[in-house]
C-alpha cells in the first residue's frame, strides 16, 4: 500500500510487520520517533503478542535485546550517536553471542561538541564491531532493508544494523510502498532459533574464551560473515522476486555504464548526488554513482566489479576519523587498486550537502589533495 | 541431632536442599573457583533452591565477575541449567530481556535469576538494576557480596566496608583503609524502588537462605537477594574459614539477616548469642592494621556502631516477625 | 518540481503543515517529500519546514533554498528567519497576518490572511497551518482542497479534523474569492 | 545443534575439569573416641548405641550394649556413670542422661523377652568360675559367646553378688537382675549356688581353666577410734541382710550418719529412712561434687531429706557422740587437709560406707594363689595367678570396686582365657584419639538442658518407675554430640563448594577426591570432629 509517511513511522511499520517479539529503546534524537511510532502500534494492538520496554539507558536498551534474543525470541531496539557509543559493549557482545539483534541506527554525529544532526559518525564507531551494517537510501529502502535485515539476521546468526540518516530520512515525509502482513509474513519466517536459553536443553551462552581459542572464535566469525555475503544477495534477489522491487543487497548502480568518474555514497546524499549527476552529465561530463549499501560485511570484490571501468573515484563520506581521514575512502582502496580516489568529507555534524558545491566539487580537476572537506568554511578556519 | 546442621538423618523437615542426596547440583563440580570460595558455595545454594522452587524451571544470567568466570569458561561450563553471561554492567536488563522474551511466550513457569558480585551490583550496573526493579520486571536479581572486585585483585567497591583493606585503599600514615565516609546499602536501595521482596542472606546461615531464595523465586515481580559471600583470597583468612566468618559476620550484627517486602522490613533473623565486631575483624587480614599495636581505637568502634545501629534497627535481638 | 518553505514557531504546527502538504500532495498523485529544519524543536523559537511536490520521484535531499512558494505563519518571523529569501521570481509568500505584508522583491506575490484570526474562531486555539493550506490550495493551485480535507483527516481525527477542515475550506473559499 | 564455537557450552562439562590437582590437603572421614566410650570401664561403644537408640532402632541399641555388657537393665542403674561425667555436652548444657538411657532399653530387652544371639557350636573348652557376681557373670558370658562351656559356682543362695547383695532392692529391684541372670543361663552357662569351694585345685582338674570372681566381700574397717558401746554398722552387711531378709538387723535409730561418698554411702543412708529413720545425715570428705554418687541418686537422697555434711571426716565415736574433723580441700592440687575445726555430731548409729577387701581365708591354704597386704589376689598381666590357668579379677583384684568394673573384669578376663587356651595372645586394638570438646562445634547443636528426673516418691523399697519409654528414648539420646563419629548431618556434603562430596543411597558420605581442592571446610564445619585434614 502506498502512503506519504514520515522515514521514522515507515520504519515502525515496517519492524511491526516482521512480529518483533521484544521491542526496546531508550529516547534519543533522532531516533525517537522509530520508538515512539513502535511504542503506539503495540498500544493500538496493530503490533500485538510484542513487549515493548521502555529501559533505562541504551546500555539496557540493547542488553534487554540480548536478554530476548539469546531467549529465543525476535528482538529490535534503535539508537542514535551517543547511545551507540554508550550501548557500545553490548553492541560487541551481541555479535560475539551470534544473536541476530536488528537495529536501527538514526544516523547523527557523535559529540563532544554536542551536535544532534546527521552524519555517519556514529555508524563508523561500530564498523568494526562483528554487525552487518546497512546503509538505507531513502525511506522505502530502509523499510526494506528491515524487513530483510530480520531474516539475514536470523539465516546467518549476525546481528543487523540498518543506517538511516538522521532527520534527512528519519524525519522526511516520502512516498513509500508498505507491504501487507501476508507478503511479509511469506517472506520472513516465524524466528525458531537451534540455539536459546532453553530449560529443555540447557546450555551457557556467552563462555570466557581464552587465548587458546579467541583467535579461531574470531576467524570464525570473520569468514561467516564474509560467507554471508551470499546470502545477503540471494535474500535480496528472493525480496525482489516477493515484492517486486529492487532493494537491498549491495549496491546501487546509477548512470555507471561508461561513466569516467564514478561518485561512491552511503545513504541519502545519494540523491542529491543523482540531480547532480543528472546536471552533469547532460552538460556531456561522464560521471556514475554507486551507493553502497551494503557496508559490513564489506562487498570488495563486488565494489571492484563494480569500479573497474572508472578512471577516477570520488568517495563522498559522512564521517571521518581525525589523524587519518574518511574511513570509507581507504576501504575503497581495499576493494580497487591504482585508481585515483579523493575523498570527500561532506555534511559532517549536519551540515547541508546541496547541489552547488557537489557540482563544483565533482568537476575539479588536477586535484592533489586525496582529501577535501566539502563546503569547508575558509573564514572560521582562518580565524582560528 | 540438631536442626542447626544442613541435614538431619532422622528427620525430612527442616533440613536444607544442600543436605539432599538428589538436590539439582545446578553448579557442577569441575568449576575454577579458589579454594574455600563462599561465592561457589553460595551460588549453589541458592541456585539450588530456586531450582527446586521453580520445578526446574530456571534461566541464569550472570553479571561478569569471579562467579562468571570460574563457573563458565571453555571448553568447561558447570551449570546445570540454561545460563548467559554479557557483561559485567548489564547483567539486570538482560535479565529483563529474558523475563519479557519468556512472558511473550506466556512462560511465566520459568523463572528469571540474574546474579552478579557487589563490583556488578553496587557500582557497574547499578543502573540496570535500578531500572529493571523500577519497571518491576518478573526477576529475582541475587547479588553475591564478597565487598570488593576480587576477580581484578581485592580493589574497593561500593560494598567496601570502611576502614577495609584493599588493593586501591591500601592503609597507610594519613589512612586507616577505606574511607569510613563512602559506601552504600543496595538492599536499601533496592527497598527504595518499593519493590515487591528484598532480603539479605548469608552462606552463614544457609536454612535461611534457602528460605528466602524459596519465596523471592516464587514472587513475581522484581526481586533482590543480597548474600553475604565470604572471600578467603580477599579478606586474608584460611579457606577452611568461609563458613565460619560467614557466621561471624551475622552474629556481631555487621551483616543483618532480614526480609522486606514492598519497601518496609517485615521480618529479620535473631542473633542467638551478640559477639563484639572484634571477633569478626580480627579473624581477617583485611582488618589487620586495625588491630596493630600504634592503631587508634576509633576504627573499631566506629564498626562497632555500625553493628550496634544493625542490631537496633533490624530488632536482631529478638528478630523481628510481622508475618 | 514546486518547492515550499514554511517558516514559522515551535508549537505552530510547521512542520505538520509540510507534513500535510505532502500528504495532500500524495493524495494528488503526486510525488513529494516534506522535512523539517533539523534540530531541537522548543516551543516559540522560530522553525522551518520544507516540502517538494513533483510528477517524478525526487531525489533530491538538500534543504530548499530557492522556494517556489514560502508560508510564513507568523510574520514576526520574517526578519530572524529571512523568511522571503530565495524565492524564485514571481514565487508566492503567504503570510499569516492582521496588517498587509511588503516585500522588497516586487515580483514575489505576497498575499496575508488573518490565519490566527481564523483559528481562533474555527479551531479555538492559534494554530493557523489548516487556514493557510486552504488558502495555499487557493492561491497556488499545486494541491487540491480536497486532498488538503483528505491529509486532514488522514492525521487527525473527530471534532479536531473537523475544526480544521472547516478552518481550511473557510481560507480556501476567502482566498478563492480573492479575500485577502 | 549448530552452536557459536567456544562460545555457547553444553551444560555440565566442568565435570572434565579435575580440580582435586589443585589439592595439598585431603579430607579423610576419622573416627574420634568419644569421652563417654573412652571413660566407660566396660568399653561400652555409648555412642554407637546412642546412635541407634535416636533412630529408635532400640534392639540394635541394646546389642550394641550387650556386646560389651550383659547387664544394661542393671548397670542402667548402678552405674557411676564415668561417661556423664566426661560427656562433653556437660560443658555446656548437661550430659546426656546415658544411665537413664541404658536403664530404659535394659527395661525394654526385658519387657520384650530379648535374648543373646547364640553363636555357632564352637567346640570349646571347659571354664569354671568361682563367684556369679557381675565380674564372674560377665565372664561367663563373654567366653560362653567365644564358644567355651562354662560352669559357675557361688557359695551365696542366689546369683548376683554384690548385685544382689551390695544394692539395696528399691534401687535395683530383683526382678530386673533375675531377668539379667536368667538370660545368661538361657544362653548356655551353667550356674550352681550355695556351692562351697573346698579343693579349688581339684576343681582345676576338672576344667581346662578357672576365673576366680570371689569379690569383696569383707568390709573396710575404718581408721576410726570407735569407744566401745558404740552402735557401728557396715553398709555391706547391712544390705545382705536386707537381701536375705533377715529378721536380726542391726538396730539404726532414728538418728543416722553415714560415712562415705560413693553409691554405697547413698543407698546405705536411704535404705536408713526406709528402715525408719528419721534423721540422716551423709558425711563426705570433699565437696558435694566430688562425691562418686551418681548425680541422680545424690539428687534423690536430698530429695528425701537426707542431709549431706561435706568437707568433714570422722576422727572418732564415742557410742553416740561423734566427733568429726572439718576439712580443707584444693581440688586443683588434689590436697585434702584438716582445717583444725572440730564438730560434734549425735547419731543413733554410724553407717560405714567406706569399700570392701577380699576375703583372704578363703584362699590361706591354697599354694598359688595369693592375697596381697591391699587385700587383693596377686595376678600377672595376663590376670592369671601363680597357678597356671587359674585367672583372677574383679572386685578381687582390683581396687576399683563397682559393678561396672567387674564387668569389665569379666570382659577382659574373658579374652586372657581364651587366649590362654588357643595358646595365643591377647592383642589389644590401638586406641582413637579421644575428642576434646575443642574440636567440636557446638554451635550446630540445639540448646536442649539436661532433664534431671526427680519423681517424688513414697519412701519404700519399691523401685520407681523412670525409665523412658520409646519417645523419649529417642528425645534424650538426640542430646548426643555424637563426639567423633559422623552422625550424618550432611554439613560437609551441603558445605563443600565443590560439590565434591558423594552422598549414598544409604546416607553415608564419600570424598571424590577428583574434585576436592582440600579447602578443608568440611572438617571445619563438621559438628563432630569426624573429618581431618591429612596432608598429601
Amino acid at each position: 500500500m502506498l502512503c506519504q509517511l514520515e522515514g521514522s513511522q515507515a520504519i515502525a511499520r515496517a519492524i511491526a510487520l516482521c512480529r518483533p517479539k521484544v521491542v526496546c529503546a531508550y529516547p534519543i534524537t533522532p531516533q525517537t520517533h522509530i520508538v515512539e511510532g513502535l511504542g503506539e502500534l503495540v498500544r493500538s494492538g496493530e503490533l500485538s503478542e510484542c513487549e515493548f520496554i521502555n529501559v533505562e539507558s541504551e546500555m539496557a536498551a540493547l542488553s534487554v535485546a540480548i536478554g530476548s534474543e539469546a531467549a529465543g525470541v525476535r528482538s529490535y531496539t534503535a539508537t542514535s550517536s551517543q547511545g551507540l557509543l554508550y550501548m557500545m559493549e553490548a553492541v560487541y557482545n551481541a555479535s560475539g553471542m551470534e544473536l541476530p539483534i536488528v537495529m536501527t541506527l538514526g544516523n547523527r554525529t557523535i559529540g563532544a561538541p554536542i551536535n544532534i544532526w546527521n552524519d555517519h559518525s556514529d555508524a563508523m564507531s561500530a564498523r568494526d564491531a562483528g554487525w552487518m551494517m546497512f546503509f538505507a537510501e531513502t525511506n522505502q529502502e530502509a523499510l526494506d532493508l528491515h524487513i530483510q535485515a530480520f531474516k539475514i539476521a536470523e539465516k546467518t546468526k549476525n546481528p543487523v544494523m540498518i543506517c538511516v540518516d538522521g532527520f534527512i530520512l528519519t524525519h522526511a515525509y516520502e512516498r513509500v510502498d508498505i507491504p501487507s502482513q501476508e507478503e511479509v509474513d511469506k517472506f520472513l519466517p516465524f524466528y525458531s532459533p537451534e540455539v536459546c536459553l532453553d530449560i529443555e536443553e540447557p546450555l551457557a551462552m556467552g563462555a570466557m574464551v581464552s587465548p587458546d581459542y579467541f583467535m579461531e572464535v574470531r576467524y570464525i566469525a570473520h569468514i561467516k560473515q564474509m560467507k554471508a555475503i551470499e546470502t545477503i544477495g540471494s535474500i535480496s534477489e528472493e525480496f525482489f522476486q516477493k515484492f517486486k522491487r529492487k532493494s537491498g543487497g549491495f549496491l546501487r548502480e546509477y548512470e555507471i555504464d561508461g561513466a569516467e568518474t564514478v561518485i561512491v555514497s552511503m545513504g541519502s546524499v545519494a540523491g542529491t548526488i543523482k540531480e547532480v549527476i543528472d546536471e552533469l552529465n547532460a552538460n556531456g561530463e561522464k560521471i556514475g554513482l554507486l551507493s553502497l549499501i551494503c557496508y559490513r560485511p564489506f562487498p570488495a570484490d563486488i565494489l571492484n566489479k563494480a569500479l573497474k571501468n572508472a578512471k577516477k573515484i570520488i568517495v563522498v563520506e559522512k564521517a571521518f576519523a581525525i589523524g587519518i581521514g574518511g574511513f570509507l575512502s581507504r576501504e575503497i582502496e581495499l576493494a580497487i587498486k591504482d585508481k585515483e580516489i579523493v575523498s570527500v568529507i561532506a555534511g559532517i555534524g549536519g551540515r547541508n550537502i546541496t547541489r552547488s558545491m557537489l557540482k563544483e566539487c565533482f568537476l575539479q580537476k588536477n586535484n592533489n589533495q586525496s582529501t577535501k572537506f566539502l563546503g569547508l568554511n575558509e573564514g572560521i578556519i582562518e580565524a582560528q | 541431632m540438631s536442626s542447626l546442621t544442613l541435614g538431619n538423618r532422622i528427620k525430612s523437615e527442616n533440613v536444607t536442599i544442600q543436605a539432599s542426596r538428589l538436590r539439582p547440583n545446578t553448579i557442577s563440580s569441575g568449576h575454577r573457583a579458589c579454594q574455600g570460595c563462599g561465592e561457589a558455595l553460595a551460588a549453589r545454594c541458592a541456585i539450588d533452591a530456586a531450582y527446586e522452587a521453580a520445578n526446574g524451571k530456571i534461566i541464569l544470567v550472570n553479571a561478569t565477575g569471579c562467579l562468571e568466570v570460574f563457573s563458565c569458561a571453555t571448553p568447561e561450563n558447570a551449570w546445570k541449567i540454561p545460563w548467559i553471561h554479557s557483561l559485567f554492567g548489564n547483567a539486570p536488563a538482560v535479565a529483563s530481556g529474558v523475563a519479557a522474551a519468556l512472558s511473550n511466550q506466556k512462560r511465566n513457569d520459568i523463572r528469571i535469576i540474574a546474579q552478579g558480585g557487589d563490583g556488578s551490583t553496587y557500582d557497574i550496573g547499578m543502573g540496570c538494576l535500578s531500572g529493571m526493579f523500577e519497571r518491576n520486571d518478573d526477576v529475582l536479581y541475587i547479588c553475591y557480596d564478597n565487598q570488593a572486585y576480587m576477580n581484578t585483585g581485592v580493589q574497593r567497591s561500593g560494598a567496601t566496608l570502611p576502614f577495609t583493606r584493599t588493593a586501591t585503599t591500601l592503609p597507610n600514615s594519613k589512612y586507616m583503609g577505606n574511607d569510613p565516609q563512602t559506601g552504600k546499602n543496595v538492599p536499601q536501595i533496592a527497598m527504595a524502588h518499593g519493590i515487591p521482596y528484598v532480603a539479605t542472606a548469608s552462606i552463614g546461615h544457609i536454612h535461611d537462605l534457602e528460605q528466602k531464595i524459596a519465596k523471592a523465586v516464587q514472587i513475581n515481580g522484581a526481586r533482590y537477594v543480597h548474600i553475604h559471600v565470604p572471600c578467603p583470597l580477599g579478606w586474608g583468612f584460611e579457606p577452611s574459614k568461609t563458613v565460619k566468618i560467614a557466621k561471624l559476620a551475622i552474629k556481631c550484627g555487621l551483616f543483618p539477616l532480614f526480609e522486606a517486602e514492598n519497601g518496609k522490613v517485615t521480618k529479620s533473623t535473631p542473633i542467638d548469642e551478640v559477639i563484639a565486631v572484634d571477633d569478626y575483624l580480627k579473624a581477617q587480614r583485611r582488618f589487620a592494621h586495625l588491630f596493630s599495636k600504634s592503631a587508634s581505637p576509633d576504627p573499631l568502634s566506629f564498626l562497632q556502631k555500625i553493628a550496634d545501629k544493625n542490631i537496633e534497627k533490624y530488632g536482631l535481638k529478638k528478630g523481628i516477625s510481622n508475618e | 518540481m514546486f518547492q515550499i518553505r514554511i517558516h514559522g514557531r515551535g508549537g505552530q504546527g510547521v512542520v505538520t503543515a509540510a507534513e500535510l502538504l505532502s500528504i495532500a500532495a500524495f493524495l494528488d498523485g503526486k510525488h513529494s517529500q516534506a522535512f523539517p529544519s533539523f534540530g531541537s524543536e522548543r516551543m516559540g523559537a522560530p522553525v522551518t519546514a520544507f516540502c517538494r511536490i513533483s510528477e517524478k520521484e525526487i531525489y533530491l535531499r538538500e534543504p530548499i533554498m530557492e522556494p517556489n512558494a514560502v508560508i510564513i505563519q507568523d510574520r514576526t518571523v520574517i526578519e530572524p528567519s529571512n523568511a522571503f529569501h530565495g524565492i524564485v521570481d514571481s514565487g508566492f509568500a503567504l503570510v499569516s497576518s492582521r496588517a498587509p505584508v511588503s516585500c522588497n522583491n516586487k515580483s514575489i506575490r505576497v498575499s496575508c490572511i488573518d490565519a490566527v484570526g481564523v483559528a481562533m474562531e474555527y479551531i479555538g486555539k492559534p494554530i493557523p497551518n489548516a487556514v493557510l493550506l486552504g488558502s495555499f490550495a487557493a492561491l497556488t493551485g499545486i494541491i487540491k482542497i480536497d486532498s488538503v480535507i483528505a491529509a486532514i483527516k488522514q492525521k487527525f481525527s473527530g471534532t479536531i479534523a473537523e475544526k480544521n477542515i472547516k478552518a481550511a475550506c473557510f481560507a480556501y473559499d476567502k482566498t478563492q474569492k480573492g479575500d485577502l | 545443534m549448530n552452536k557459536p564455537f567456544a562460545v555457547v557450552l553444553d551444560a555440565s562439562t566442568s565435570l572434565c575439569n579435575k580440580t582435586g590437582s589443585w589439592r595439598t590437603k585431603r579430607p579423610e572421614y576419622i573416627t574420634r573416641l568419644p569421652p563417654c566410650n573412652s571413660a566407660c570401664p566396660a568399653g561400652e561403644n555409648i555412642q554407637q548405641w546412642l546412635y541407634f537408640a535416636i533412630e529408635g532402632k532400640f534392639f540394635d541399641a541394646w546389642k550394641v550394649m550387650v556386646e560389651r555388657n550383659p547387664f544394661p537393665a542393671v548397670i542402667g542403674r548402678v552405674c557411676y556413670s564415668m561417661c556423664e561425667k566426661a560427656c562433653n555436652r556437660a560443658i555446656t548444657d548437661g550430659a546426656v542422661n546415658i544411665n537413664l538411657l541404658e536403664r530404659s532399653i535394659g527395661d525394654l530387652a526385658i519387657a520384650k523377652g530379648w535374648e543373646f544371639e547364640k553363636n555357632a557350636n564352637y567346640p570349646g573348652k571347659k571354664i569354671l568360675i568361682i563367684g556369679a557376681g557381675p565380674s564372674g557373670l560377665s565372664a561367663a558370658y563373654f567366653l560362653k559367646k567365644l564358644g567355651h562351656e562354662v560352669t559357675i559356682y557361688d557359695n551365696h543362695k542366689k546369683p548376683g553378688g554384690m548385685m544382689r547383695y551390695g544394692v539395696p532392692r528399691y534401687r535395683l529391684p530383683n526382678n530386673v537382675l533375675d531377668t539379667e541372670i536368667k538370660r545368661i543361663v538361657n544362653f548356655g552357662v551353667k550356674i550352681i549356688c550355695d556351692k562351697k569351694i573346698d579343693d579349688i585345685c581339684a576343681a582345676i582338674k576338672e576344667f581346662d581353666a578357672v576365673y576366680i570372681a570371689v569379690g569383696a566381700s569383707i568390709a573396710l574397717k575404718p581408721d576410726v577410734k570407735i569407744e566401745s558401746g558404740s552402735n557401728i554398722v557396715d553398709a555391706v552387711g547391712l544390705f545382705q541382710k536386707l537381701e536375705n531378709e533377715d529378721k536380726d538387723l542391726p538396730y539404726l535409730g532414728q538418728t543416722v550418719l553415714v560415712c562415705g561418698g560413693g553409691n554405697t554411702a547413698i543407698d546405705a543412708a536411704r535404705s536408713s529412712l526406709r528402715l525408719g529413720a528419721k534423721n540422716v545425715k551423709i558425711i563426705y570428705r570433699r565437696t558435694i561434687d566430688d562425691m562418686p554418687a551418681n548425680e541422680n541418686e545424690i539428687g534423690e537422697a536430698l530429695a528425701e531429706g537426707i542431709e549431706i555434711l561435706c568437707l568433714r571426716t570422722i576422727s572418732k565415736v564415742d557410742k553416740n557422740k561423734i566427733f568429726v574433723d572439718k576439712m580443707n580441700y584444693d581440688r586443683e592440687a588434689s590436697i585434702l587437709s584438716k582445717s583444725g575445726e572440730l564438730e560434734i555430731l549425735y547419731a543413733d548409729s554410724v553407717i560405714f560406707a567406706i569399700g570392701q577387701s577380699v576375703d583372704k581365708d578363703m584362699f590361706s591354704n591354697i599354694e598359688g594363689i595369693n592375697v596381697s597386704e591391699n587385700g587383693v589376689i596377686e595376678v600377672d598381666e595376663n590376670m592369671m595367678t601363680e597357678i597356671p590357668g587359674v585367672f583372677a579379677g574383679g572386685d578381687a583384684i582390683s581396687g576399683k570396686r563397682t559393678v561396672t568394673h567387674a564387668i569389665a573384669w569379666g570382659k577382659k578376663a574373658s579374652n586372657y582365657i581364651d587366649a590362654y587356651l588357643r595358646s595365643t595372645k591377647v592383642t589389644k586394638p590401638p586406641k582413637n584419639e579421644v575428642i576434646t570438646f575443642k574440636r567440636l562445634n557446638v554451635a550446630y547443636y540445639t540448646k536442649n538442658p539436661r532433664k534431671n528426673v526427680f519423681i517424688p516418691m513414697d519412701i519404700s523399697f519399691k523401685e520407681k518407675d523412670t525409665s523412658y519409654s520409646g519417645k523419649k528414648i529417642i528425645e534424650e539420646a538426640s542430646r548426643c554430640f555424637s563426639c567423633g563419629n559422623c552422625f550424618h548431618c550432611d554439613n560437609c556434603y551441603g558445605y563443600c563448594p565443590d560439590g565434591t562430596i558423594i552422598k549414598h543411597k544409604d546416607g553415608s558420605l564419600e570424598f571424590n577426591y577428583d574434585y576436592c581442592k582440600g579447602c578443608g571446610i568440611c572438617a571445619s564445619e563438621c559438628p563432630c570432629g569426624a573429618i581431618k585434614m591429612i596432608e598429601e
